[in-house]
């Protein structure tokens, strides 16, 4: 058993360190460590500078454009960046940390080598079309059907939730090609490329007021038969492998410690009856409860880390990260508002007041989307009891 | 003891209720959001004023209804429910209840009518950077100069700060920063010179505004009750406000619980209604569990304030602790209970949510009031 | 709308006062207020003296032995009385709050002449015979059966958590008299004397390492025809009708209140780095929030009665009373031993280490069952769900 | 970064499990708690020394068998797994342990080897009344006299403190009562003159005694480490027993967790199994996530004490603030879904609730953990 890093694994560390601090702009910073997203031109811009060093893609070989980090240095390389203020790239989740390892085990070689590299360097951008009106935790219930049609796929239907579609220049999704036998068999898994005729594309307005995902239609959409990830009417077990990666990548564990830090940060400056609030008993009381989580959601992660290390594949198991983790950073949330008092009703940032305060109260409202996004908390617990506690169905 | 609401409420918050299905809906709501700095409409005030609504709790000698409070919070509840934004608390339970509680007759006489009638909009302006929630936490000074007081200094999140025509400004004559002795208040016109409204953004899309005060003259006749003697009369109005949003925040809950009920009720998933899976049976019957406690912290404080009990001010610090923490929690669940389509501003369920941080923040969050009830019940020896 | 009493029952609320200030000594007070219940010689004795006052049964006509109070001086009393430190009659929950306004509603006026006087004087002591080892929470799913054979009835089956089955005189109980339809037709409603041959009673050791409850096994067992309460295999309902009685008299609010005072007293007498406790900031954010929700469980109270007294009948809508009561209690047993720091660990009094604590360990062990009994809170939250909010079953 | 625990760890907890299995049972137990004063057996204890369980994490020279910390808790994690009720803690890892880390060489010579072979049973005495859970609040005192020390005081709940048959007892020869500097650790005889050993009554029906000193004899030789300086020994000791009970609440969560999860897949209610209620099946995902998040802390709790790296005494805290809190509310959860059967002796669940309650205590609980961890990490400045 050991805690420490090795040297070289401290070498690695500090130069991530290093290059994180003298490349993360305050203006970068000021958006990100309040919870909110990048501005789209600074993300475009800090895109490139990342690709250029080679660490858009740090778990995917070099060959393709990524980082060939060995899994350590890859944990490393994620702590650091997330602490640090970094921002969470929008081809992160969906591109790089779901798309690109699927097609890896499940693509062609054409389509590989057609849609990795572009995806790495950020020229190509991904949605995800997963959710339907009738399918959301649901989602076997998908009903958006794919005809074969000579060498194409007619699509028609609707896809809800699609995360960027309006920024996005292709699509991945789930398809029902089958309607025979069971919700779970007949789904196929098909790259769209959102320019084709028949797509409409509705950007619906979040309660951050800002509009992340969108309403996508299919109107008799062809879609070239070339791009069917694995074989058709087998879509599902790749969405459950997908939905794995998701929640490995849904674990802010370097976001939550770092979120918590900014309170400590504010609570220094704010003045409660005299002194800094981060002096109040109370207060400290509540810090105190949320550092303790924190450190042991993080210890969590070496565990998991530790385990991959040694060769053994995490299972199931993982399913209580996604939902502590998004409860946990609701949680510091709710604590970085409690911190503001009254300016906690602020929309967005008053830095004019000269209040320590960044873009916080959008971080809290965002917050809310973590325990929905990626299997409701509800749908992780059932996960839990049915699959690793093995509870009995009925 | 009795805590139940009579005929007469009921029959008040029927009358509200036909109003807001009339003249309000969540889509003006969508609207107003883009109308700064505004965020409620004078035509709406105006239609309120002839319902009486407006001089709800003042004598009639000065055209008001002359009920008692119960009657505001009854009206209140209506108010939550709907979401009606018009600024009925910071007008007529802040600025004009100060004048009616500690203003001289002349006063009363020269606002009460007016704001009765629609014509005034008032507020109290008290909060300021460093103080949090302490009403007794105040920078902003004012200097006497021959017949006349100097005021500068700011003050932050003034509740329906802008378009208010006359504002309240609490400010220090006399003491320490944070004493209680000292705090005059003073009636200054929205248009005097030296004064400053800014607009501030809130989560729940309505109306504040930080003000700055830079050598604002103020004659004494715009001193609400006596010089260095303000504080009292101030946190009793701001309790009384505190009550009515309490009352608001009940309204807010009980509309989150239907939507969420009726949500549940009709949305299928895996071949059921969300309604019939037992966590989420279990995460309702939560919100109804939260909401009942508030309620009945709410009404006993109402009813202490009315009878002028002693407990009035532990009452209020009670409502407002189980409000605050009630209505945030049950909109949470209600969101995590709706799942994406809560999370969009297409759904109504997110003005709740909104509605209830802001709320929750006003007049002082749960640790405010915690904190508050323990020095009045529990003093350290 | 008002909070005062009127001067007459502020007159009464004093007579109350002082009488239970007069008359509850220490030596109950002791065992009582730390949450544990009372040595069986005290509470014989304690419920004479009751009794001659008259004032076992506050809502009972005097005519039955009862003290024929109003619904707010029956408030006052119950308020009164636990906060007092008055030990719960163990005829209380069961004879007193059930069977008698049972009986009076639905048993025959032999049979309310017969047993009602007996059990307000404390002659005769009741047991409840409702689960059996596969109906807990499915109560409905009960088998032991009754048949009927001449003028008795001839019982045969197993009761469990029956409590004071060992003490009693005599049980009531639910039995099968018909297997062909539904389940909760086709259940009879039984009083059975417990001297009865063919009865065994197995006492059962509970976490508090008293015996509060029995098996009670039936072989054979013969029961008059006239012994059974209203008509035959409609049982169910008179169930019903009790387990509502059952849900407002398992509402400790004078209990929830006077154990908090309890906390707050030790709090004051512990010593914590130098001062009292009761000082230390962290306990007191602690006890503010539990003082908070005693403060709103109260006026819940207060509420419903003030619909009772304005003729409105409380309806499911009490059944959050239940769950939330105990639940409040249990955080109030949690803090109680949190006080006291190491002492926590022991078991019963340490009365000897001068140490402010009575039976606050026993207390806390015996607090968990109050979410268990009655309805678990899970069954009540259900209620709440598909009675009070009417959603969907299926 | 390497938390995992190896095949020898494992190989040492199937042994546990095997002697466990053949040596004790629930029944045991119930057998055990009435059987004043000792709750355990200096029978089984011997078996224990056979398996060089004694000894393990002493030097080879002492008989030990020379193994590092985690293998102490490896092991303590199937005590608290099975129940076991013999007192490892406070003879292996507190008074045996003070004398391996503190001791003079003679003293390890003389008393190490006896532990392994399970002659001597050891404890540690520091808490006082009125000293809540702080080692350095020390009021006993003792007083040179000649060559030797008198000692007199009182300690409260020393952790099996019958049948001990030597305390290792803090006593203060100089400072204030609370001042870490002055404390001086003492080697006492249970058969000393003017000692009396009080056996108390835990919840869990485990050993426990109150100690009163009456001028109480020692001589220098049975002092451990320095006179005035026994209180960081005494504390890196504490931390050592804290982490290994930690190891033994996870083994005790785990066996909660199975015997839950095998209740709710038996028992059928409402022609349903209980497991397959979903607000049970969250309440049991509930548990899975506390007693995880126990588990990653105490591991590197573990790892930073084998390690001895600067942050084990923070990694401590945090270990024994999420275990306190995890242990006691999992078996909340359990007896709940037991129903009115986790609520009698005759369920097995009973032992870990009540076990829960007393281990969330021994050695501090949450808030003295959170204020440790506060004191370590966020100083006030």
């Amino acid at each position: 058993m050991q805690i420490s890093y090795s040297k070289n694994e401290e070498k690695f560390r500090d130069k991530v360190r290093l290059w994180l601090k003298e490349n993360v702009s305050d203006e970068i910073k000021d958006q990100t460590l309040g919870g909110s997203s990048l501005d789209t031109e600074l993300m475009v811009k800090w895109h490139k500078k990342l690709y250029q060093k080679g660490w858009v893609a740090p778990e995917i070989d070099k060959k393709w454009g990524g980082s060939g980090f060995s899994q350590t240095e890859n944990f490393i390389f994620g702590y650091e960046y997330a602490r640090s203020g970094a921002p969470r790239l929008k081809t992160k989740l969906i591109a790089i940390g779901m798309l690109t390892p699927l097609l890896l085990q499940f693509g062609t070689k054409e389509q590989q080598e057609r849609f990795i590299p572009d995806m790495i360097s950020g020229e190509i951008q991904w949605a995800q079309g997963y959710s339907e009106p009738d399918a959301g935790s649901d989602l076997a219930n998908l009903s958006t059907e794919a005809v074969l049609d000579g060498d194409d796929f007619i699509v028609n239907g609707q896809k809800i939730w699609t995360s960027m579609a309006d920024y996005a220049h292709w699509m991945f999704m789930l398809v029902r090609t089958d309607t025979s036998g069971k919700k779970q068999q007949g789904i196929s898994f098909l790259l769209v490329d959102l320019k084709s005729p028949g797509i409409t594309i509705r950007p619906t307005e979040a309660l951050t007021d800002h509009e992340p995902f969108c309403e996508v239609f299919f109107d008799n959409v062809r879609v070239p038969k070339e791009n069917l990830v694995g074989k058709i009417n087998e879509g599902w077990n790749i969405a459950k492998v997908l939905l794995e990666h998701e929640r490995l990548n849904a674990f802010p564990v370097g976001e939550v410690i770092a979120a918590l830090e900014i309170v400590v940060k504010n609570a220094e400056k704010i003045n409660f009856r005299g002194k800094p609030l981060l002096e109040d008993p109370v207060f400290r009381r509540k810090l105190a409860v949320l550092d303790v989580d924190c450190k042991a959601f993080l210890y969590t992660f070496f565990r998991i880390l530790s385990k991959l290390q040694s060769g053994s594949a995490p299972g199931p198991e993982t399913s209580f990260l996604k939902a502590y983790g998004a409860e946990l950073y609701q949680r510091v949330m709710d604590l970085s508002i409690e911190v503001m008092g009254p300016y906690g009703q602020s929309w967005y940032n008053l830095k004019e007041y000269g209040n320590p305060v960044h873009q916080a109260t959008m971080g809290w409202v965002n917050a809310r989307s973590l325990t929905i996004w990626g299997g409701a908390s509800e749908i992780q617990r059932t996960i839990i009891a049915t699959q690793v506690l093995k509870l009995p169905r009925k | 003891m009795d805590l139940e609401i009579t005929r007469e409420h009921l029959m008040l918050q029927d009358s509200a209720r036909d109003f807001i299905k009339k003249e309000h809906s969540f889509d003006r709501l969508r609207e107003l959001k883009k109308e700064p700095p505004l965020k409620y409409s004078r035509k709406v005030w105006k239609k309120m004023a002839k319902l009486d609504w407006l001089g709800l709790i003042y004598p009639e000698e000065y055209n008001g209804a002359q009920m008692d409070l119960s009657y505001a919070m009854a009206l209140l509840e209506e108010f939550g429910r709907g979401m009606l934004p018009e600024p009925w608390i910071s007008t007529v339970l802040l600025g004009g209840n100060l004048i009616l509680s500690g203003g001289s007759k002349e006063q009363k006489k020269n606002f009460l009518p007016k704001i009765a009638s629609g014509k005034l909009l008032m507020t109290l302006a008290y909060l300021e950077d460093g103080g949090r929630y302490d009403p007794n936490f105040c920078a902003a000074g004012a200097k006497k100069s021959g017949e006349n007081f100097s005021i500068s200094g700011k003050k932050i999140f003034v509740l329906d700060g802008s378009g208010a025509d006359k504002i309240v400004v609490s400010a220090r004559t006399s003491g320490a920063v944070d004493d209680r002795e000292g705090i005059t208040l003073f009636i200054i016109d929205k248009n005097a010179d030296g004064l400053k409204i800014r607009p501030v953004k809130t989560m729940d899309g309505r109306n504040a505004a930080s003000i700055d005060l830079n050598e604002v003259m103020v004659s004494e006749g715009d001193i609400i009750g006596e010089v260095d003697h303000g504080y009292n009369l101030m946190c009793d109005v701001i309790d009384q406000a505190t009550a009515g949003l309490c009352a608001e925040m009940i309204g807010g809950m009980k509309a989150t619980l239907n939507l969420t009920v009726r949500h549940l009720s009709d949305r299928i998933q895996f071949g059921k209604h969300l309604g019939s899976f037992q966590a989420l049976q279990h995460k309702s019957a939560d919100m109804l569990i939260n909401q009942e406690l508030a309620i009945s912290a709410v009404y006993y404080a109402m009813a202490s304030m009315v009878e002028k009990s002693d407990e009035r001010v532990s009452a209020v610090s009670i409502a407002k602790a189980k409000c605050s923490h009630a209505y945030i929690e049950n909109t949470k669940i209600a969101i995590q209970l709706f799942g994406a389509f809560g999370f969009t501003n297409e759904a109504d369920i997110g003005f709740f949510f909104k509605r209830a941080k802001v709320a929750e923040i006003l007049f002082g969050d749960c640790d405010y009031h915690y904190d508050r009830y323990l020095t009045l019940n529990r003093p350290l020896s």
